[in-house]
């Protein structure tokens, strides 16, 4: 199954783009790709993340687990400067966040690839357009990746649904969708959040293997999940840290999961 | 961005920019028709504007531009003071024009008092002089010169007619242009507050381009051209069915001095063309505005 | 549901009901400023539409009841030429008031044409009557009446200016009700497509509230009472905004009777305070339509 | 922990209600409380449901599988009304649905509780308010059930949060709040769609007996999840029927699962 994952040639996709793009996306050897440096957060009331110190080597796996309402969302959301740290620094590719433009950081952005829990789309757009999305923005033309797109289409499920409205997907459907949308521009971090929680075990394994094979060619990967079995079959195949937010901290899980 | 880009964007477009709008949905043709209602309004208050001052130029003209010298004296003398004023007049600065009425002129003037058929041989009626003024006259020192020199000559220069006219002829001239303008902040309030009930309709699609790495200017972009168009559309139906609907005005009676015609002569039109262009400038600014004070919001 | 129904809602409200619509937003605003915008024009409109109203009716007044009987006729039998006319006058249906000009008065009104001491007396001057009309005043019967016996009478009813001035003030008049339809109309559609946009962006709520078993008619009532209570808050502030700017708008010159002020006099103002509640209404049937077109379609 | 349960007193909520709503709510006896008879379905391209015969009797527990996209949450949709099939007959309780005024559909719709997918909230109203909704629709005072409430509302683990909007709530808690919803009025049904994608393991069996608590209650439950998991857990305490779409048709899975 996995000889089937090469031999489909989706490699090639992230191979080809993230060469395209390595004049500005290399990574400078050694740097952490994100950092959080004794973060904390909280939405107004109660500090809901304390003295959070997090440092995402590139190359590296992670899982990120905890209760519902712990914080996993919050911590991701701070992992791309979608929300800014109470106290602390958040370091992108080894440069404050805090002290870059909205402009820097929209640009860096299309260095990481981000899989929301709650999966928004264009709704006028087809899916496929909405794939597609993160190329036009870069300004590149779509044309380029046509060949790379049906690929990462079929990968994920969403051939026939191409030409459909995000609206007319079904949960599993948008999930996929959103990941293929996270990892089109063939990004150098990949943050996703319940990437698993819609679909069933079979698609799970599948999507899990793609995240595999982008950390396989050098690509960070944090996944935040309550799915302990998606974690159990990863570690099977790959190097994976399992952090833990319990009240307000990240641990290290034990290896008992 | 400048406005040179922005201009250059807003002309030829972007295919790619352009669809991360939704085309279509209520605020847009909320907006299409806000600015075609504004600009109909518009038309009929520019055609007020400008009917007014027509008017009031043809009143300034008809009454500043004539006086009249009643030369009151036996009849013997009539015929020499008139001479002596015409003389006078020739050599005042800013008469255009003067001459003694014909007796038939005096006679229907007089109609009404004496009849058609009067002797005016009989009557000892003053002899009449019509003066058509230009640039520079000067009625006090005519004045002067007259009474030295015809001392039976009394210039009446309508001046007790003309303030009052032209005060309300500037009245109505207000009136329009006021309303002009207030249709024009109207436009832009309701596109501004259009434009925004569509970027808050939209936060979802400035979250998602936010995801992928869009920039402010990128977002912004679409939407101000979007409703620019959407504004100078709405203001080009807007003011064509207004100048349809002015056109279209039953003519008024003839006769009527007062109360000009509404419609639009010549160059007026060219003044209507600038409607469409105000709800297209007032829209870019505004959208522009919103979107940029929206996206600082959703940062 | 009963229009008494949906009206004692609208007016009590229903505390749980109202709280699902969202209480603002852009399209809010856009309702409230709309109707606000368009009550303001309004109330100029009618103001407009009042006052030539009141001009037609002054002039309709002042000319079509005023009539003057020229009398030309050798002095020797003026006196009883005129005795004549007064003694058939009196007894002519229609004619409120007829009296003899007083030497005085006719010297004045000969004034600007022979200096103000003419004497009467060496001048075939006609006696003037002044004739004030009444209902039933019949022109063509005097005339016939007095040529059989005052040969030397002319009747001037001052026909030749009445059917052109009348035909002025009716044109400002239409064009003033015009406006305020035209306006009317505007409020509808942009209250009806302001409420098709919050309906629009309010597709989850009601999504929402059909899932836990609401029925249309409750989903309606909520929205069609929050656009309602909109449209006639923005009439109201509107309404206000206009009737203060007619209020300090500068009263016009003395003594120009043919513009007259665009105030409001008495009753006219109980008359705006239509203005909000035709927003109001309007409102109402737009939200309405628009809120049964939106469930129909999203069932 | 199941005494802990009952102790909690949460069922009182639910036979009180169900009992305040008797008179018009009763199940007649023997009939079905929903029926799908020869339903298909159809979006449009192709069929996606052909044949579909299901009926649901009062008090039993359905689980309902298939792979992501095989029409799960259509055939919950067909369950309450929101979509009408294109050939065949929806019965709800012995009434069928196409036959029905919208306002009567809405009536029957109270009797109903349903868990969506994608939960979607009133934005501008509190967790509480939007919990409380069902029953301010159905013109009940908010104060009567007030005390059930506060104790729903402890039991999925959303006390702290009850002042909170909607947007502020994370994946998890949406989906506590949106169950909670769905059970507030006591219905005679519950359909859930995925109810436990976004929660942790232990949340989730803290969830599910609450669903096995109204069931034993004479409830009619159905499920619709890809969990594997939940399912063998539920068969430990309750009776369930575990339905699977392949095909566009529904089958009873196997005693594997
Ligand atoms: N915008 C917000 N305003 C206020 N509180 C918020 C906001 N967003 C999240 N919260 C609260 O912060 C806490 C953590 O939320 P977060 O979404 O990070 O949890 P999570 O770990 O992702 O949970 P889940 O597994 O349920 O998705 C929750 O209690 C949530 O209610
Ligand atoms: N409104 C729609 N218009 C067109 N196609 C639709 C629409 N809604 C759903 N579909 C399609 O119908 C199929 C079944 O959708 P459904 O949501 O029922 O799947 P599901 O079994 O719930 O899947 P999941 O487990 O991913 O939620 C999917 O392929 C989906 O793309
Ligand atoms: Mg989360
Ligand atoms: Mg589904």
């Amino acid at each position: 199954m996995l000889k089937a994952l090469t031999a489909l040639a989706y490699p090639r996709l992230c191979i080809e783009t993230g060469r395209a793009l390595g004049h500005k996306g290399a990574v400078t050897p050694g740097a952490c790709v994100i950092e959080l440096e004794n973060v904390a957060y909280s939405y107004g009331d109660g500090a809901l993340l304390t003295q959070v110190s997090l440092t995402l080597a590139p190359g590296s796996f992670h899982f990120l687990t905890g209760p519902s309402g712990a914080g996993k969302t919050t911590l991701l959301k701070l992992c791309y400067g979608a929300l800014h740290p109470t106290t602390g620094n958040t370091l992108f590719f080894g440069e404050d966040v805090s002290r870059m433009s909205r402009d820097a950081v929209a640009n860096l952005r299309r260095r990481v690839g981000v899989v929301h829990q709650d999966c928004s789309f264009l709704d006028h757009l087809s899916v496929a357009d909405n794939i597609r999305l993160p190329l036009s923005v870069a300004g590149r033309q779509a044309e380029e990746a046509r060949e790379d797109l049906a690929e990462l289409m079929a990968w994920v499920g969403l051939t026939e649904r191409a030409q459909a409205l995000p609206p007319e997907l079904s949960g599993g459907e948008r999930q996929r969708a959103a990941l293929a949308r996270a990892v089109i521009l063939s990004p150098d971090v990949l943050l996703a959040d319940e990437p698993t929680g819609n679909v069933d075990w079979e698609m799970s394994q599948r999507l899990l293997r793609l995240l595999v094979e982008l950390n396989r060619m050098g690509k960070t990967v944090l996944i935040a999940t309550h799915d302990l079995s998606l974690i159990r079959a990863a570690k099977t195949q790959v190097q994976a840290r399992v952090l833990r937010i319990v009240g307000g901290q990240v641990q290290q899980a034990g290896a008992d999961l | 961005m400048t406005w040179r880009e922005d201009l250059r964007y807003l002309v030829l477009g972007d295919g790619q920019a352009d669809r991360i709008v939704p085309p279509s949905g209520f605020t847009a043709r909320l907006t299409v028709f806000a600015a075609a209602a504004m600009a109909f309004l518009a038309v009929f208050a520019l055609a007020l504007a400008l009917a007014s001052n027509r008017l009031a130029h043809r009143w300034g003209a008809e009454l500043a531009g004539s006086s009249t010298i009643r030369i009151v004296a036996p009849e013997t003398q009539l015929g020499q003071q008139t001479e002596a004023a015409l003389g006078i007049l020739e050599t005042t600065p800013g008469v255009a024009f003067a001459r003694a009425l014909t007796p038939d002129e005096q006679r229907s003037l007089l109609a009404p008092w004496f009849g058609r058929d009067v002797d005016l041989q009989a009557l000892p009626v003053p002899q009449l002089i019509e003066v058509i003024e230009e640039e520079g006259f000067d009625p006090a020192g005519l004045r002067l010169r007259l009474a030295a020199e015809v001392p039976g000559a009394v210039l009446d220069d309508h001046g007790r007619w003309r303030g009052p006219l032209l005060a309300s002829a500037n009245r109505l001239r207000g009136l329009g242009w006021l309303s002009t303008v207030l249709l024009a902040a109207s436009v832009a309030a309701m596109v501004s507050l259009a434009a925004q009930a569509s970027l808050a309709a939209n936060a979802q699609v400035i979250a998602v381009l936010r995801l992928v790495g869009a920039t402010d200017r990128y977002i912004a972009q679409a939407f101000v051209r979007r409703f620019t168009l959407r504004a100078l559309g709405g203001g080009v139906l807007g003011t064509l069915a207004g100048g349809v609907a002015v056109a279209s005005l039953p003519a008024p009676p003839e006769s009527v001095g007062f109360l000009e015609g509404l419609g639009f002569a010549g160059a007026d039109w060219l003044l209507t063309l600038c409607i469409p262009l105000l709800c297209a400038v007032v829209a870019f600014a505004a959208t522009k505005t919103a979107a940029h004070r929206a996206l600082k919001r959703l940062a």
